[in-house]
């Protein structure tokens, strides 16, 4: 079943007096509970497409349905890992987590999950600190936490690991990847990083740059962990990169 | 500590020159004392005014006047403040009006007022609001419209309601800005006393402060002008004291040599 | 209405404006005794005091009805006030000080007398009964206007003004008039009476005297025990009116000879008409006014005390 | 086009219903024309001091007042506040001599004008600055305090000087503040001129409401409010205006709705 | 002829009442002309030890010398790239990369070398765009190009690639090679990509977390291009991994 289906979107955006097209007549299709991986080169239009999907956005003109229904924003079934980690400066690590939990959901199962999540992200020595003290990639895992906390049927990741060291990224994928198959989500990841596709996607979609197609690599079949060494996914990653 | 002792003391340092440098210049008749009294003519003044009881209550109907009208003005502004910041039309529909009205001398309304409100409290209350507003208002909107998109779309996203939005994300976000307002609503506040007291006040420091001019008793006009000083000075103070307790976000920064 | 013969009811409130300053004795001993409001009582009538010092604040209360008296309003501020369709009535005088307002000049501004002050600089606020002096004072020395020029501003600007040097001359009233002179720097020129009645006068609005004549009357006859009272008990009467405005129980006892808080208008008539003639001239009231017919609409003492 | 008129236009419509509905209700003497004489009135009068000549004088003397009372004013608190805004050691030092001064009512700092500065322009125009400079003062030091650190860091490492600094960080940076300090401080000259001109004008607007009031003639009264309220609208509306111009940097933001 | 000397530096960070140290004696030395590439898992201290080299923090203990001095900040010896892209919001693209440059210094052949660098960094669509409507590599580029066009003698960079997708990254990392032998620039780069550390350094330094100690792995003397396929660098690329 599908879960987010875009028809034929345009995105136009104004710069100066002229219109400048960013997304052309996209049409894609997302199953519920795939994990999908976004590439293209910088400035195709991925954070645009992001937005668009989430309802930040207007596209002007297409038709995307999340459900089978226009999505409203607000109604907590998309969530996003923007590009930036933006954190509210005036909230403890914490707070900032728990930011989109709803008042009345403070529950202990909850709790726990939470600290969970915190302590499977490397967080917890940090959870008392302001957002001005923390590096860059301490805070990037903050702004993830805060989106996987609300466990939204779609969550959206831009560019999520683009801070984090390997170690950090790898231990931090194997985690996404359990909550992903536990909690049942939809997850369309945005990354520049091929072998980061390769190890988590069961499709990649590249995006091409201010153009109207994409293409599409179904690698659904494939278990978890995979060995972004063996040779079926170095030649897959050359695919992937020459369609580029 | 000690540091801190001694950051209060630099701040105490200027204000005491002047009251000496004041107080020495009087002694040798170097100003006019029907025009500027010295210190110590003043403090006579205040001793035998508080001896009588008449400074007390003078103090206390102007304190509780500058606090209602201070909160009133606050309770108007603030969400008025926010509607105009969030919402484009209405700032349209209104702003021709508010910025008309953010022009008149207090005094220009007092017939109004007078009018409308009566010559009790009420009209006391009005003009003390009136001088508090604007500031109160322009700083609200001016917090609102720069608070960082990028937070709201969080925000957003996360489902935040359209009340959680203001005070969980504008709110924090324009504090700073709301203390610039309210501060110097506050202080508009206290200005507008002789205003105010000119309107059927048998009491008060604007009261004190006129009929210091009236008698042609300087000293009695400075020590009402002096009184407003210090207590408009502790609340800006206290305000101050408050704002830095709340606004923690601020981040260290560069410090020259 | 006036057809209908009953009365209205007794109002629940009765408004009255006071000024205790510079030595308003009968407001200051009445207000002190609660003369008024034990009297008014008796009806089950709540009196109010309201200090309203200005006199602009006096008439726009009086014309939207917050006020019903207004005590200690100057003469000329009524007939405006008349003159420009705020409906009252000058119902008693309230006081007059003409030896308490004085024309004063610097010591240094090398004047002597009225003559001198051609070409000089004198602060004081137009439109005011201290400017009526003014021009009556030059008119005696075939003075004109232009032959000075008037810097305008309240008294008490010009009393720092004229100690500070930067003007030559102004007119005051007490107690700022004897604080210029004890700094030594001024000069007293002559004083007001002669020139100005300095009168200041009970006003009622006509509504309510018409409505409440009897009570107009009490109000008047409140306001004559509270003269006898003073006249009866003069050192007590000083006395609160040092405490009322923190003054020197000294300085009391020597303005108080100065004023004059006679009720009567017998003479007012007179005054009244020669201000509206002077206002008239100035331009302040419309130049096709009658001042007779209104003065005669302005006065009414039907309700003084017998 | 059309829109930028539809939009204008509906910022008209409040007033000049008002102005309607007070027309009206003052036909059917439901109003105390003594107190609030009718628009038809107010116009009639308006007429009258155009044809003489005196209404013009009168905008002339405070217009002239008010721009430099303003002007100095900026030039004041401006680099004042900079200087309090990125100096914690002057802040302190100077904190309580400005806090106080900041409640003290203009009327009563008038002797003290005068003494210092006589009663010509120069004490008008002090009264003026008096009025204008905490609202640009506390809005300066604002947008000092609340400048990106992130990007005053990449200025530094750049090699901008301390003046560099200032005007190429600071200064556009805090330009929302500013401009809502100055905005405040401009009505604030506005609302200062009755006060202003009781002190030895013979001419401007605050003398015109002022004599208005005194002479029994509210229509004069209330025509020098409109035209305060009107100029001193159009300044902010040009200020508001030239405020657009040169923030262009606010992004676009998310709409409901 | 070292350009950069440290000495027994720490750094310690007061997190509530607590001081926490951050780098712990830390003693290095860079030579003048030297590429290093610094790496270290996520809140190890690579962003602090950029701010103290730039000046823009100060040490609690220890000596900084850069050309043998103390460094004085506003020198426009040093100069960075900052982790986040940190535009001047008020500025167009083109006015944010000229923002270093002296007032005086809008020489014809400057000129024709920032247009260069706008030109290598594809940023020439965009100059005269404002920086809310920049996509993140873009930024992440205008801001590369701000510190470049300075031609600093220490060139500090904070992961400037992180936002960039391969095609556009290896392009640029070619440019900066460039840059650097014609330049006689001396770089920092900071990194959690191995690769990348590897196709560019001379030296690859490792710092450690919340330790006073650094692994450093000199590879000076290869040639570049070089080749991340090659069975040397996979041993490199393991035995620095383990390092961490
Ligand atoms: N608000 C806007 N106004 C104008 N142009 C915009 C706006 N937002 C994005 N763009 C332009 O749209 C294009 C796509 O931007 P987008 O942020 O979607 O790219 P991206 O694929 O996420 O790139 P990156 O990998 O660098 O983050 C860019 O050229 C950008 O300049
Ligand atoms: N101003 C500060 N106050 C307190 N702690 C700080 C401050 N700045 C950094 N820290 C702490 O110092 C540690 C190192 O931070 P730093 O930013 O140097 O890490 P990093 O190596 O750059 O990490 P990343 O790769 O995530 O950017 C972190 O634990 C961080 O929380
Ligand atoms: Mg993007
Ligand atoms: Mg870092």
């Amino acid at each position: 079943m599908s879960l987010l289906e875009i028809h034929n979107v345009c995105k136009n955006f104004k710069i100066g007096n002229e219109s400048v097209s960013v997304l052309n007549d996209l049409t894609l299709t997302v199953n519920k509970g795939e994990l999908v991986c976004l590439l293209g080169v910088s400035g195709c239009g991925k954070t645009t497409f992001l937005r668009l999907i989430s309802g930040l956005e207007k596209q002007t003109s297409g038709t995307i349905l999340i459900n089978g229904t226009q999505y409203k924003i607000r109604n907590r079934t998309v969530n996003m890992v923007f590009q930036e980690p933006r954190l509210f400066p005036w909230l403890s690590v914490q707070d900032n987590i728990i930011f989109g939990l709803k008042r009345n959901d403070h529950s202990k199962a909850k709790n726990l999950k939470v600290t969970e999540i915190i302590n499977k992200l490397g967080l917890s020595p940090y959870i008392h600190e302001m957002p001005y003290k923390l590096s860059g990639g301490i805070a990037q895992r903050v702004a993830l936490a805060r989106a996987i906390v609300t466990e939204p049927e779609l969550l959206l990741l831009d560019e999520p690991f683009s801070s984090l060291d390997s170690i950090t990224k790898n231990s931090i994928m194997e985690d996404l990847l359990d909550l992903w198959k536990s909690a049942n989500m939809t997850i369309i990841h945005v990354t520049h990083n091929l072998d980061e596709a390769i190890m988590l996607a069961q499709k990649i979609i590249v995006l091409k740059y201010r153009n109207n197609s994409t293409e599409c690599f179904d690698i659904m079949n494939l278990s978890y962990p995979r060995n972004p060494e063996s040779d079926y996914f170095k030649e897959l990653k050359s695919k992937v990169f020459n369609s580029y | 500590m000690l540091k801190q002792v001694k950051i209060r003391l630099q701040g105490v340092i200027l204000p005491l020159a002047i009251i000496l440098i004041w107080q020495l210049v009087s002694n040798y008749g170097m100003v006019n004392s029907y025009i500027l009294p010295s210190p110590h003519h003043i403090y006579f003044r205040c001793i035998q005014l508080i001896e009588n009881g008449s400074l007390q209550q003078n103090i206390l109907a102007s304190l509780i006047r500058v606090v209602i009208g201070f909160l009133t003005a606050l309770l108007l502004s603030i969400p008025l403040g926010i509607i105009l910041g969030l919402n484009q039309r209405v700032k349209l529909l209104l702003n021709p009006i508010l910025s008309f009205f953010q022009q008149i001398p207090g005094i220009a309304l007092i017939p109004i007022f007078i009018l409308w409100l009566g010559i009790d409290e009420t009209s006391k209350i009005a003009i003390i609001v009136y001088s508090a507003i604007f500031p109160i208002l322009l700083n609200t909107i001016n917090g609102i419209e720069t608070t960082d998109k990028n937070l709201i779309e969080v925000a957003i996203i996360n489902g935040i309601s359209k009340v959680g939005l203001a005070y969980r994300v504008y709110l924090p976000s324009m504090l700073p800005s709301l203390f610039v307002g309210m501060r110097l609503g506050l202080s508009y506040c206290w200005r507008s006393l002789v205003a105010v007291e000119l309107l059927g006040a048998s009491k008060g420091l604007g009261y004190l402060i006129q009929q210091g001019r009236e008698l042609a008793q300087p000293e009695t006009m400075f020590l009402g002008v002096f009184i407003i000083g210090l207590i408009g000075m502790s609340f800006d103070n206290v305000s101050k004291g408050f704002e830095k307790k709340i606004i923690r976000f601020k981040s260290n920064d560069y410090k020259e040599d | 209405s006036s057809s209908q013969q009953q009365t209205p009811a007794l109002p629940k409130t009765i408004n009255a404006s006071y000024v205790s300053r510079p030595i308003n004795v009968p407001s200051i001993v009445a207000q002190d005794k609660k003369m008024f409001e034990t009297e008014f009582a008796k009806d089950n009538i709540e009196f109010k005091w309201h200090d309203l010092t200005t006199p602009d604040s006096q008439l726009e209360a009086l014309a939207s009805g917050s006020l019903d008296f207004a005590n200690s309003l100057n003469n000329l501020s009524a007939i405006l006030a008349k003159a420009n369709g705020n409906d009252i009535k000058v119902i008693s005088a309230y006081s007059a000080f003409p030896k308490g307002i004085a024309l004063v000049a610097g010591s240094t501004a090398g004047i002597s007398n009225e003559a001198d002050l051609k070409g000089k600089k004198i602060g004081l606020q137009s439109g005011t009964m201290l400017y009526q002096m003014l021009i009556e004072d030059l008119a005696k020395s075939n003075l004109k206007k232009n032959d000075i020029t008037i810097v305008n501003m309240d008294s008490s600007s010009a009393l720092t003004a004229l100690l500070s040097g930067q003007i030559d001359a102004t007119i005051l009233p007490d107690p700022l008039l004897s604080k210029a002179i004890a700094s030594g720097k001024a000069t007293k020129i002559r004083s007001a009476e002669g020139l100005i009645s300095g009168l200041s006068v009970i006003a009622v609005r006509s509504d309510f005297a018409k409505n409440y004549p009897n009570l107009v009357k009490q109000f008047l006859q409140i306001h004559k025990q509270s003269l006898d009272w003073s006249t009866n008990n003069l050192d007590q009467a000083l006395q609160l009116a040092a405490t009322k405005n923190q003054m020197d129980i000294k300085a009391v006892k020597r303005m108080y000879p100065e004023f004059s808080f006679a009720m009567s208008m017998d003479n007012a008539k007179v005054d009244l008409i020669q201000s509206a003639e002077f206002l008239k001239e100035e331009g302040m009231i419309s130049s096709d006014t009658d001042t007779t017919n209104l003065i005669n609409d302005l006065i009414d003492t039907s309700f003084m005390p017998q």
